[in-house]
């Protein structure tokens, strides 16, 4: 056991699989000689070599189509996008040439391929350097897209990622990698893809969430529990696609109410499909209309003033769970 | 790869032009018969290209072809039935009609299917070189793109990142003189595709793309180039689209003339001319490879045609290697 | 009056724009000679010449990014990207460089520009010719997104996208072209962005719809209205960012059942964004689930009979109905 | 353009390379002491790259500055008081604190803020440069970016069409030899951007950017060439980033030799040699600057810092010129 920083736990979960198979390579920029902006491949140049820790150039389309071409090809790439933001220049290639390449081949390829990096916001970074983009991602067919919270899910959701056949996108919250520390058995760790996570059990109120709210959410059912004596059930998709409904449809058919939280705008957001498929699946069952809170409906502002007005908070999250448990 | 009809290298290729020719032209007719659905982009005009870039590859060479390269899979000996079954969406084609036309390849060929994004391969190409570095294989990846698609993003993104790590990437532009109905003159500043291989540091070979001997030659010393390990090669093959863009497109933003000078540069008939300086019994010969190519697209036809549809449900297939979705 | 198809009615809008505004310019692949792949600008570059209507290369990321250039310099560019599936290329510029352009500079600039194109499925185009890409787009803050299906909405949208000093990206429905046809009052017809349209009434259930599946969503609602005396109340969103929720909350309150029938696959598609506001909003007035009907989650498979099972249909949006009205 | 500080011409452009050093120093001070959050990047040592660039425009040309282009929003006359309240995400800022650095244009002053997603305002230029073409206005688009940019697709995208087009664009290329920590031999194939300009059919000027009269020089060949209907210029002027990528990267990828050889080709200090060849009395020319400069920053900065944060709510402003949701 040892205890790792989100961070850590992203390096040591590369490190490891590089170890265990000679096809997996990194590439991005700065990945290689700077270990990265973030520094979570630092050291793997030296130790796996030029080949396969590649600094590519500013080309972000070109990384997303080479990763498609070195894993048809047998490898098994993991592309680095130095700012989750910038993923929108390898839109293309992500969305028609990775999601689709197996299908439209009959099944002939299969493209082992993850596409990694840094989103999310609460760092002061801006429009451009703290945007939340997996619900571009979580509705095309042929991907998968992990967001993991937790030290133990970063680990190993990238593991089961790299081991995984298909293409993956892999949200890390960068507001985690030295905030989050958590104690970590050594050696392998894999997460499976697609299975959401009961963090916390309750019986008053399902609070869905992932990524960047998930310790304020633990944080809100906390103060719930103390200060409300209500019991909330949080759950960590992990995966939003595909998203483990079974999971979600179980706690809400047990607690009537569902809070979904994110950090992303809610509009057309994760939560807008989980809420969607709960006020179908689960109608019968709810005692109160399900709601979601995610950024306000706008681009992510620099002021520390904008910045928390747009973004949930433990505040925000209590203010809606108190809503929803009194409807 | 084994020869496609005849020991002769020579005849064999006159062969593989004629293949290509009679296979689009079969597809033409299906066409107008409503029996393929959706565009047609016929290469007419071209083979030469196709078959001088594929001819001599490796069966662990790559190739990327595009909308109007449906001879490569010719050439690649990807089986004619297979591939006219793909042209009209059965379930014996290559994707089990997943998609049409050029977007599925041939795994066991090296083929890879573009999407319709233009100079979306190119970056493709490069991951797969990246292999061949990264193991010291001595292969290479031949893709293709349009004068029209060199203005794509990505495939200045490919050639840069090929220039710089010295990949085995052939890239072909087929300077076919149009992109839909734009002429070369408002789609590349410049003039010349070719011009553009020195800005990444590697050869811009600019070539006569009607004729077979000099795309092969020019092929040859791109490839032995790649396999050196000297990296990439951008061969730029002047040529003309025949038909228009596709099928139900008349083309009159050209003049007749300027067709019809195209049209006297034909590839096949070059070659003819060539056999015929060689002493060949052009007419004997003709007769025979046309009655050949006729046998194979017709029983190619045959087959497509009663080769069934896939089953509705079939679309939800092949979307995943490890499927997913079971707990929701 | 006079009869006008979808596609006329779209290119009257772009003529009749371009004679009334000077600033107003086409920018697109083949728009110029050639009138374009559909023939949707057949004639104006003969009428406004090569100064207004530009031929452009392949590079689609380019006439995003000098759409707004053109835009904030005081220009109003309609740029037609041939296939809407290739907008994928053009993504960043709209979604990180348009959309953000005003709220960046703190509102300094105006980004009146339009982004057109044929989009939708039906007619074997496969994969990369049928696409439904709205729902990427609405859900960006600083954008507009039209989906008209009327060949009056077409011109009214247009024309109204063309005088809206935002970005707004305007999906025509490919099949709509030359299959759908009415009488249009002749000169200036405005429908105002934002504005959803009760194509007709009922009181039994709410079918939302928009796009590729208007039509059957009509006839749909004629099958039921005969063979099961129900009358069912069709909803046009025709804009679906923003989305008008005052029309469609009215009339899930008074009907209590609410179906929501697009082409674009259901997951994340526009209809969960409905889904999940009707559930919280109307949650006390309705009598069943709400539903989603969309494509299947696939992609468009080219085969005929792959494509007729994928996609959504009169008889599938009766199915669903039915399922909705019997709860 | 009026001066910024003396009618003398010479003696005004060394204000302008003191006063963007001086401007971008306190910017390193500020940033220090946690006043300015984020990243922040200097130009340190390329001063004679936006000053050359910019200071003989004329007030109707665009600028399209990058992130290590603060001068230029200096040059161009932006109130040093707003765009200090800018980098500190005051309401008194451009942006009213929307966004960071310079991401936020001075519509005044036709300059327009880049998105950071590097290569995206080549093609904006071009549009601009479209209603100078339609409206035959004799203006300029000078829109920048990296060396390390130069490998984006939107780069080639837009220099292609301003090539096909003979658009009025001036693009300069910042080659400062590092992308982040990517020195450019593994950022550009064949080493130089310049030479991709032929490829583009117009001139490609590889210049001394440390060198405030070649930029100057170079600049004035190519907004006249743009302006007499000749089309685009690409410079690329060789430099080297003298500080880190941002104010956190202590960059020690690069050798102390490597950063001591550029100091000393600092251009602030080679003007300095040229203005006491001139004969001014440079020690105190200099003090006069740096006290006036010292007073613009200092006067910015207590004006940024009295500047409130907007209120939460203005987040919501600025989204759309005709409000929408109001239904909603
Ligand atoms: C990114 C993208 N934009 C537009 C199109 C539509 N399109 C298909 S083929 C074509 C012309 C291609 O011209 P060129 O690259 O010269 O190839 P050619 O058809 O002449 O062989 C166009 C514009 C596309 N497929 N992809
Ligand atoms: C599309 C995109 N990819 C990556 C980045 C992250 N990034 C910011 S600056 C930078 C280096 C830029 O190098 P160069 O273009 O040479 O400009 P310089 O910083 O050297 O002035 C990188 C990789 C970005 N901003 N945009
Ligand atoms: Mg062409
Ligand atoms: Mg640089």
């Amino acid at each position: 056991m040892a205890i790792r920083s989100y961070l850590q736990a992203i390096t040591d979960a590369l490190r490891e699989e590089m170890e265990r198979d000679g096809n997996v390579i990194l590439m991005g920029e700065d990945v290689g000689v700077y270990g990265g902006a973030f520094k979570v491949t630092e050291g793997l140049l030296e130790k796996f070599g030029p080949l396969r820790v590649i600094d590519t150039p500013i080309s972000e389309s070109l990384i997303g189509g080479a990763a498609v071409g070195a894993a048809v090809a047998g490898l098994r790439p993991v592309a680095e996008i130095q700012f989750m933001d910038f993923i929108s220049c390898a839109f293309d290639q992500i969305v028609n040439m990775a999601a689709t390449t197996r299908y439209r081949h009959g099944g002939q390829y299969k493209v082992p391929m993850v596409v990694r990096g840094p989103s999310g916001a609460g760092i002061h970074g801006g429009l451009f350097h703290s945007q939340n983009s997996e619900a571009w991602f979580a509705r095309v067919p042929g991907l998968k897209v992990v967001c993991p919270a937790t030290v133990r899910d970063a680990k190993g959701l990238l593991k089961s990622a790299i081991r995984d056949d298909d293409p993956v996108v892999y949200f890390e919250h960068k507001r985690f990698y030295r905030s989050v520390r958590e104690e970590l058995p050594d050696g392998d760790l894999l997460v499976p893809i697609g299975r959401a996570k009961v963090a916390r059990a309750g019986k008053d109120l399902t609070l869905v969430t992932y990524g960047g709210t998930y310790y304020q959410s633990l944080e809100a059912a906390d103060r719930i529990a103390r200060e409300d004596k209500a019991e909330v059930e949080v759950i960590d998709l992990r995966t939003v696609l595909p998203i483990d409904y079974e999971t979600v449809f179980d706690s809400v058919r047990r607690t009537g109410r569902l809070l979904i939280a994110h950090e992303d705008r809610a509009t057309l957001g994760v939560g807008a499909e989980v809420a969607a498929r709960v006020s179908e699946h689960c109608f019968e069952h709810l005692d109160a209309p399900v709601v979601r809170l995610g950024m306000a409906e706008a681009h992510n502002a620099y002021a520390p003033t904008l910045e928390e007005w747009l973004l949930p908070s433990t505040d925000k999250i209590v203010d809606k769970a108190r809503q929803v448990l009194k409807y | 790869m084994p020869r496609l009809y005849s020991d002769d290298r020579n005849i064999d290729l006159y062969y593989a032009l004629k293949l290509v020719r009679g296979f689009e032209d079969k597809v033409s007719v299906l066409h107008r018969q409503n029996k393929i659905l959706g565009g047609v982009y016929s290469g007419r005009g071209q083979e030469a290209i196709v078959v001088g870039t594929v001819y001599d590859l490796g069966p662990e060479d790559w190739v990327f072809p595009i909308h109007r390269d449906l001879g490569v899979w010719l050439v690649r000996h990807t089986d004619p039935n297979k591939l006219m079954a793909q042209l009209m969406a059965r379930k014996g084609g290559l994707s089990k009609g997943k998609d049409n036309w050029t977007h599925a390849g041939d795994a066991d060929r090296n083929v890879f299917g573009a999407t319709s994004m233009l100079g979306g391969t190119q970056p493709v190409a490069c991951g797969v070189a990246w292999r061949f570095k990264l193991r010291g294989e001595p292969h290479v990846t031949v893709s293709y793109f349009g004068e029209g698609a060199s203005s794509r993003g990505d495939v200045h993104e490919a050639m840069n990142f090929a220039g710089v790590h010295n990949l085995a990437c052939v890239f072909v532009c087929e300077n076919n003189q149009y992109a839909y109905s734009t002429p070369v003159n408002m789609e590349i500043a410049g003039g010349s595709v070719s011009d553009r291989a020195s800005g990444y540091g590697f050869p811009g070979v600019k070539c006569n793309g009607n004729d077979l001997h000099e795309m092969l030659e020019v092929t040859r010393e791109a490839v032995e180039r790649a396999k050196a390990g000297r990296g990439p090669t951008l061969i730029e093959a002047v040529t003309y689209r025949i038909k228009g863009h596709s099928e139900h497109d008349r083309a009159d933003y050209r003049t007749k003339d300027e067709v019809a000078l195209w049209e006297s540069k034909d590839p096949v008939v070059t070659w003819e001319l060539f056999l015929e300086k060689l002493g060949v019994d052009l007419p004997k010969l003709r007769a025979d490879v046309e009655s050949k190519v006729k046998e194979v697209c017709d029983k190619a036809a045959e087959f497509a045609l009663a080769s069934p549809y896939p089953e509705g449900p079939e679309a939800m297939e092949d979307l995943y290697a490890s499927p997913i979705g079971a707990r929701g």
